[in-house]
């Protein structure tokens, strides 16, 4: 559930249980945008429009409307490359960007752990070390902004369902839920 | 909160309505004695708190908000969801949709999936016993689709007539609505059993909890329906905020009745796709406050626990028939005993009107109901124009039984004249 | 309360936020700057005592009820359609129904009015600048009835372009349905003007009014619109209540949209009569504690003065308009001075994503709202996913817009990076 | 409106205005069921079923669904006798009674004056005094029960409605509204 992150000065005759209960933390804001999500973001990777022999998916964030391409370069199992385009925020555009170095030359099943990965990460759940993960760890504060963990995983679940298509199963059902 | 004494079902009353500020109330100079609580229940404590928190220190419009406001209400908001999925034995919070009450969430049901469904010839069956609330809709959806509405009878017990019911229910039966509860009566409908017949026949069964939620254990996967409805302030919460439950196979199938903010997947000029469930059923800034309290009353139950609740409340029904027995000329509708039966009593007295009656205890100090109830065709089958109606809930004690037999005695004496 | 002083229409502003104790609040350490109130406003502590009051010594349910407290909520219920008759400029009470907010008040136009009259091959006519909830109902009924459906289109500046609107203006155009204020423009449509043009082609005119009811004084007869929809929630009073305004001969001539509980003359099997407007579009238990609290929102916005409250707001648009020229790659959408213009801003930044905008300035203790608004037509027209949106209210000063400015330029240099 | 009739023991520390605003009136219930109106409700008069030949009407109360039929005996432009049947509370019972009493061997313009009289009388307005009242004086109680005035009102907008149907005119808009 979302941090308690409203607090307030007691008045005179208050009652305490009315007044925000988690002390604050002024870095947050330092925890989500990590300088590497800002780098991304400024200069992101693999930022191009598919070529015309790519396998193309495409998704929207139903909070915010964002959309979302990929454009993968298949080679029989492996994924040769993927480049992305679309409009979203720095969170999106940036797990975008870090996603298409991750899983550049990776076979369909490293891909899928990948996916598992990231997305556990969103509920705080470690599945690799952070040296695994290289610029991946710098989303892990995402997790404390629900309202920011679908543009973490937006460029995910659409790599998710590319994947699906191509090998003719269906996504995890779940995260496309919600609005 | 431990107010239920742990092995020991029995609820510690006094405790309970330290809870409940209002009942501290004098009215015409005389102690509070409300029992139309089949109306509406008041409120404890906890439950205003909850809505003046929100007020006063998170007040936001929910979802899609990014600010610490918006994002704690939106939590708080959706969390209800799963409390009232807990309350009501649903399998998933996605199977909850928050209405203004209950007769929103009959409306849905008819409007969205009687419309789609329902073809002329089709039947919908519902009872004598019914609520205008689960009736009318049914009339309103048969007339569009030109379906048939047929009503089970009544015994003259004030039970459903199971041989009535089977004889209504067809292959033709689409639907089957029914109360729970009946508001006037008190029955307990056996909705278990008849669900079962119902869906043998491939008709739905859409319950009005109204008059249940508050007062009985409630699991709507034993029970067996597909719709299950009912408002808060009828189970201590507060007043514009209800519930529908829906399988979510059923609800994923159907069509929004309202379009708006917040309902929506996408939206062009030329068409416009729907939200997943539940979200697709809950156009518009809904009743957020209303929500959150809700869920501070879905606590406030489920911590006294509803087994004690209702054995409480069976000790005052049962106290009050057995006193009810010895006043003279006083009819008391529906089932003899408590079995079966929730702490809903109306009665009617051979010499004094009921608006009369209510006027007299009104000055008593005794709050009951009188009228039709919104149930006109039971009214009919009862063969009165109206009734007097007290309702328990869990804050009643036997003294205001007794409070409440003396001032009915008062009413009788006052207009025989003697 | 004399918190506008006599003949010089000016705010007390430190006055009037001492009666919103949210206002106090700290968010992540920073005074709180509430620029949300589009989406919902806060409420004054007479708000909040009116529904205390109401559950804490008189809580029951309205009509009917013939004792003391059942009385007393009844009589404050009624009362407060008188409120808003005046607070609207309505001809009569039974011209106000309430509803559960604007979305549900436009959907019972559209259901009810919508159903029995549109045709195949008619019109409904809509604006580019519709909130989803005066959109989307016109495009589900006019699926239901053939009916099509037209949008005209808004200016570069944000403002309807009148000759477009002219030119989707037919002789078979049976509804006119928009917006008073933009809830992401700001303009103020000139409502008068253009029902004169609808009625002169045989078109009812429906006003969305959620953004104007608490910000402009609303006339619904001089605007000579012939419904009238707003939520409570944004205009200083309770979620979950709103109200629909229609013309007596209108609503009389109208099917309800839902069946239940107090909304019917007689009930038989065979069929059933309806209440007298309004209470024939109030089925179920209405949310009676939020109408008694609009009522105290309602005074509380008379007694400021509305004219009052209006220069206030104008004048902090016009200094947020005036500082947020000077912020460089910040584009401002809609009317660019405050003539015709509510207190609405919505803005694009060149390098950064209004989601980023609005988590970096909640960190600073102001709350702004980024997304599509419920406006996706608008957005399209205008050439984004979303913008952010700053919108003010009473108790907003102009420090607050500096603090405003100052954590948009803080947003810009995080992430442009300098 | 109607009277604040809740009152309450302050508790301590509690604001005085959430406290009932009126002084109560422990007598009021007798200002409704005064004497008068039980003697008529214990025994009506011209209480019986509509002769074949008299002008009948009904109408419905829709506060309790109570309804109320008369049969008036009309020659020419005169009330010979009007009798009632129906079912309702002491209060409609009694009015219907007393109505029958006050209305017999009256022309219509009188009735119609009747009419009006007693309508003034719920609220508050007097038009004749208690001598002219007579029995009907007794309603004047009522006015102080809001929910109880068409109660009262019903046999009277019967006849009303009786006598329009008499003379094609309709009554006046107002009363038949509300539920
Ligand atoms: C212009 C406009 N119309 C309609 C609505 C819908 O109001 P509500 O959500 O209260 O039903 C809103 C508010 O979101 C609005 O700004
Ligand atoms: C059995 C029953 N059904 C439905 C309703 C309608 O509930 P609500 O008025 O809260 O919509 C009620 C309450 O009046 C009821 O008792
Ligand atoms: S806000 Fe749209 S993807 Fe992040
Ligand atoms: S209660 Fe029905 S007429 Fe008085």
């Amino acid at each position: 559930m979302v941090a308690e992150k409203i607090d307030r000065v007691a008045r005179p005759g208050e009652i305490p249980s009315a007044v925000g209960e988690a002390a604050r933390e002024p870095d947050e804001l330092d925890d989500l945008y990590r300088e590497i999500i800002l780098d991304h973001y400024r200069c992101p990777h693999n930022k191009m429009a598919p070529g015309a022999t790519d396998l193309t998916c495409s998704d929207r964030n139903p909070i915010c409307g964002d959309e979302l391409t990929l454009g993968i370069e298949m080679q029989g199992p492996c994924i040769r490359r993927v480049c992305f385009e679309g409009r979203g925020c720095s969170i999106s555009m940036a797990s975008a960007s870090m996603m298409t170095d991750v899983v550049k030359d990776k076979n369909v099943e490293e891909a899928k752990d990948w996916i598992r990965t990231v997305k556990d990460l969103m509920k705080g759940v470690g599945r690799k070390s952070d040296d695994e993960l290289g610029d991946i760890e710098a989303l892990k504060g995402v997790a404390k902004f629900p309202v920011r963990v679908k543009c973490a995983l937006l460029c995910w679940s659409v790599l998710e369902k590319a994947l699906a298509r191509q090998d003719g199963t269906r996504p995890a059902h779940g995260e496309e839920k919600g609005r | 909160m431990a107010l239920a004494a742990e092995r020991q079902p029995v609820l510690d009353v006094q405790a309970v309505r330290d809870l409940f500020p209002i009942l501290e109330q004098r009215v015409h100079g005389k102690p509070l004695v409300y029992l139309d609580n089949a109306a509406t229940t008041q409120r404890p404590r906890a439950v205003l708190d909850a809505m003046a928190e929100f007020y006063e220190s998170y007040n936001a419009n929910v979802h899609r908000g990014i600010y610490a406001f918006s994002e704690k209400a939106s939590a708080r908001y959706e969390e209800v969801r799963s409390k009232v999925q807990a309350l009501i034995g649903a399998a998933a919070p996605e199977e909850i949709v928050f209405t203004r009450g209950t007769t929103e969430a009959l409306n849905l049901v008819a409007q969205s999936w009687g419309r789609a469904n329902l073809r002329e010839g089709d039947e919908i069956l519902v009872t004598e016993m019914e609520h205008h609330s689960n009736f009318v809709p049914w009339q309103m959806v048969a007339k569009e689709t030109g379906a048939r509405l047929r009503c089970a009878r009544v015994t003259d017990e004030g039970r459903l007539d199971r041989e009535d019911f089977r004889a209504n229910l067809t292959g033709r039966t689409r639907i089957v609505a029914l109360a729970h509860v009946s508001n006037v009566l008190g029955t307990i409908n056996p909705v278990a059993d008849l669900a079962r017949e119902a869906h043998t026949r491939g008709a739905i069964v859409v319950v009005d909890g109204a008059q249940a939620a508050g007062h009985l254990p409630v699991d709507v996967r034993a029970l067996g329906c597909d719709f299950y409805a009912f408002s808060a302030h009828k189970m201590y919460g507060p007043t514009g905020v209800g519930a529908l439950y829906g399988r979510l196979d059923l609800l994923d199938a159907m069509e929004p009745t309202m379009g708006g903010g917040g309902m929506i997947g996408e939206v062009t000029l030329e068409r416009t796709t729907w939200a997943d469930v539940p979200h697709r059923f809950e156009a518009g800034t809904m009743p957020i406050a209303e929500v959150i309290a809700l869920g501070a009353a879905v606590d406030f139950l489920l911590d006294l626990d509803r087994e004690t609740i209702r054995a409480h409340e069976e000790r005052l029904t049962s106290y009050a028939l057995a006193r009810l027995k010895s006043c003279r000329g006083v009819k008391v509708f529906g089932p003899p005993t408590t079995a079966g039966r929730a702490p809903v009593l109306s009665l009617a007295s051979h010499d004094v009107h009921p608006h009369d009656l209510a006027t007299v205890m009104d000055r008593d100090g005794v709050a009951v109901r009188a009228g039709h109830h919104c149930a006109q065709p039971l009214m009919r089958r009862l063969g009165v124009g109206a009734t007097a109606r007290a309702s328990f809930a869990l804050y009643n004690t036997t003294d205001e039984v007794d409070a409440f037999i003396r001032s009915l005695e008062h009413a009788e004496a006052f207009f025989r004249g003697s």
